[in-house]
């Protein structure tokens, strides 16, 4: 059997985590080329923030109440919308075809474009969330952990989140699907999330919705890169 | 090199056109029976008098619209692992009805809840984590009816039920968690010690019967599904 | 066996059929469009 | 159905018996080819008989119903990392971000192979195959014929042994289809592989040819 001259390329043995590199850098590139995306998820999550108090009235103490789970519905729906943009361009480019195709591990690669999601819309949300909580007249404390639950919240939304971008890829009626698909699996990050910041606005301890958050998200972190890379591959096929 | 040869289509198709109607008759039977017991033999109730005997259908709709939906995601794992098309046409026909006795379990429970609590609506742990799981099952039907690709449809349904199926017991935690914070009130409709034994026996006739009907049920579907897919010559073998 | 106290249910019937009833006519529905599925199915060969 | 060339060549790829069905239609079964070392094959056949299908098998992203894929003797499986090492698939779409320039997509896309190419690396294979000027300016705003020409760099720069190509040459002009024949036949030179499905004339000779009748 003749062999290859060309030896098989001995790629230095590929350190998998690379991969993780590779792609974040990949996707914080292509998402500085259009940070006018990245304000409009911002400018949409203050909008519905103010919507709020013109529907309920801006009575105080009614406001503070409500505060906690205004913002979190907004931030929820604010990563709703930025989801599209982890797999659509590259799907209609062409170039997911190539990140699949990478000797990196798929699932790695999922993790550093996921991470790359969030740290372009869930970050700034949560790094924000003090403004929008000043309207709703929440004070020192209570804004600590509004944005606490913000950081360890986000990240789950941007994982599931690209579970069902990937699942709808290309399919007609897409967004509202995926809507349909991903937020019935947001239910237990919204009522830790929103649960801790309540409890700070009673003054009770938050420690405990804040850990159930902060192990959700490491559940996430550990197990949706390999449902994510399935969905991929399950969508490309 | 599929592991399951004598699981194809074309072996499965006439052995479920046998199997189905027993298992209908059997429903038929049960349910008969359960419904006798659940509305005439089964005593009043001391507190909330007859209007309990809704329980009969509100906690096996319940169930079964959890159990199904487990059924699916074990049959996703086959259908993804082995790559076997009868376990995703298995998966698909059970939706439908895993979907419908979700809904049965919700209007049943707002139905009961009225007479007994004063509300259509308790917004209590497992309620409302049965409303959750009915979404889960609108956006798999959803999924699944709009890729128009047979074989990703399957697919891409698989990975969801299995998804949904691991995010259920933590949407349940986080459900009752977040009830316990806010009422305390927890209702405990079902109270199994002190259900007099016939109301005991009319809710087990009342579970095994949707048992019953959904492996019909879910075995004409997935005839229906053979005939859908397959060429003519894999069912039209057998007098139809 | 009195039938009219039966059916009021302890005069909570409309709850009890209300149930019953919308669980009868959900099957009912399901079977009717299995049926017709079935019989598409089978002429669209 | 289709035709089965049984090719005589035990070179390092074979294909077994592969078959794909899309929806109610078999795009081809039974379809079993090899490819030897330093030889081109070309896939021919109307629209829709599944040439881009078929490099999409090999290449591991389409899974086939039956048969398998076979290098250096050894069957590849669904996530086999050493077919990614192996394999470089270019198909229709150009794989090129259009925010982005030349210079930057092509370092994008060779670091998602694993390859470390410095600046001035892609910039000379840039400017070879006739982009000089180019690096720096969005894709967005090239010509069709450049950004094809994009991706010819990255078959420079690329070491994979097998290539998988899908219509590498439209959008080309008469310059750049030399290049592509350059670039190629130096590939197979070296001992490469490449399959190329297309249906416009290849600049070069020496290539077997599989054709896809598609089922009626």
């Amino acid at each position: 059997m003749s062999s290859v001259s060309l030896e098989l390329v001995e790629q230095s043995e590929l350190a998998p985590e690379d991969g993780f590199w590779v792609a974040l850098k990949r996707d914080l590139a292509i998402a500085m080329q259009n940070k006018g995306e990245l304000a409009q998820a911002l400018a949409f999550m203050a909008i519905v923030v103010s919507l709020f108090p013109l529907a309920v009235g801006p009575e105080a103490q009614l406001l503070k109440r409500i505060a906690p789970g205004v913002v979190w519905v907004a931030a929820l729906l604010a990563a709703l919308l930025t989801l599209p943009r982890l797999f659509a361009s590259d799907y209609q480019d062409g170039t997911l075809e190539q990140v699949l195709l990478s000797p990196y591990p798929l699932p790695v690669l999922c993790a550093g474009k996921t991470l790359a999601h969030w740290l372009t819309t869930g970050l700034p949300l949560a790094v924000l969330a003090p403004l929008f909580g000043l309207q709703y007249g929440l004070n020192g404390d209570e804004l600590g952990v509004l944005v606490a639950s913000l950081m360890l919240g986000t990240p789950v939304l941007s994982m599931l989140g690209a579970i069902g971008a990937a699942l709808t890829l290309g399919v007609r009626g897409g967004s509202i699907l995926m809507a349909l698909l991903v937020l019935p699996l947001f239910v237990p990050v919204l009522i830790f999330g929103a649960g801790a910041v309540e409890q700070a606005l009673s003054g009770q301890d938050t420690t405990a919705n804040l850990s159930l958050l902060g192990a959700v998200m490491l559940a996430g972190a550990v197990l949706t890169p390999v449902a994510i890379a399935a969905a991929l591959r399950i969508s490309l096929d | 090199m599929n592991l399951y040869r004598y699981a194809s289509p074309a072996s499965f198709y006439p052995l479920a056109g046998r199997l189905w109607p027993v298992f209908a008759v059997i429903a038929a039977l049960l349910a008969v029976y359960g419904l006798y017991e659940g509305l005439f033999v089964a005593p009043t109730d001391f507190q909330q008098g007859e209007v309990y005997r809704i329980v009969f259908i509100h906690v096996p709709a319940a169930w079964m619209g959890m159990f199904i939906y487990l059924v699916m995601a074990f049959y996703g794992v086959l259908a993804l692992s082995f790559n076997t098309r009868l376990s995703a046409m298995m998966m698909r026909a059970l939706a439908p009805t895993g979907m419908l006795f979700t809904f049965l379990a919700l209007w049943t429970g707002a139905l009961w809840g009225k007479p007994t609590w004063g509300t259509y609506w308790i917004w209590d742990g497992r309620m409302t984590s049965t409303l959750v799981l009915f979404f889960l099952y609108v956006g798999f039907i959803a999924l699944t009816e709009s890729i128009d690709d047979e074989r990703r449809a399957d697919r891409a349904g698989a990975l969801l039920a299995i998804v949904g199926s691991v995010n259920i017991p933590i949407i349940y935690f986080s459900v009752t968690w977040w009830n316990s914070l806010h009422q305390g009130l927890t209702f405990s409709k079902s109270g199994g010690s002190k259900m007099a034994p016939d109301m005991v026996i009319a809710m087990v006739a009342m579970v095994f019967a949707c048992w019953a009907y959904s492996i019909a049920v879910a075995l004409v579907r997935a005839r229906a599904i053979i005939r859908e897919r397959e060429p003519a010559h894999v069912w039209n073998g057998e007098a139809a | 066996m009195n039938w009219a106290e039966f059916f009021s249910m302890g005069g909570r019937g409309a709850f009890v059929w209300g149930s019953f009833g919308v669980f009868a006519l959900g099957i009912a529905l399901e079977v009717l469009l299995l049926r017709m599925r079935s019989r598409r199915s089978k002429e669209a060969a | 159905m289709t035709t089965a060339v049984q090719a005589a060549a035990t070179g390092p790829l074979r294909a077994e018996g592969l078959q794909v069905t899309r929806g109610p239609r078999q795009l081809f079964s039974e379809l079993s080819f090899g490819i030897d070392s330093g030889e081109i094959l070309v896939l021919r056949g109307a629209n829709g008989t599944g040439k881009t299908t078929l490099l999409r098998v090999v290449a591991g992203l389409t899974q086939p119903d039956q048969g398998s894929v076979q290098w250096c003797g050894r069957a590849w499986g669904a996530k086999d990392a050493e077919r990614r090492s192996v394999c470089l698939y270019l198909g229709h779409a150009h794989a090129l971000k259009e925010e982005l320039s030349a210079l930057q997509n092509l370092k994008l896309a060779l670091a998602l192979d694993g390859i470390e190419a410095g600046t001035e690396a892609c910039a000379h294979a840039l400017d070879a195959c006739g982009l000089a000027g180019r690096h720096a300016v969005q894709v967005r705003r090239l010509s069709q014929g450049q950004k094809r020409r994009v991706g010819l760099a990255r078959l420079a720069l690329s070491e994979k042994p097998l290539w998988l190509l899908d219509e590498p040459t439209n959008a080309l002009d008469a310059e750049g289809i030399e290049r592509f024949s350059a670039l190629i036949l130096g590939h197979t030179a070296k001992g490469g592989i490449a399959a190329v499905a297309t249906h416009l004339p290849m600049p070069f000779q020496s290539a077997r040819e599989l054709r896809l009748e598609g089922s009626a």
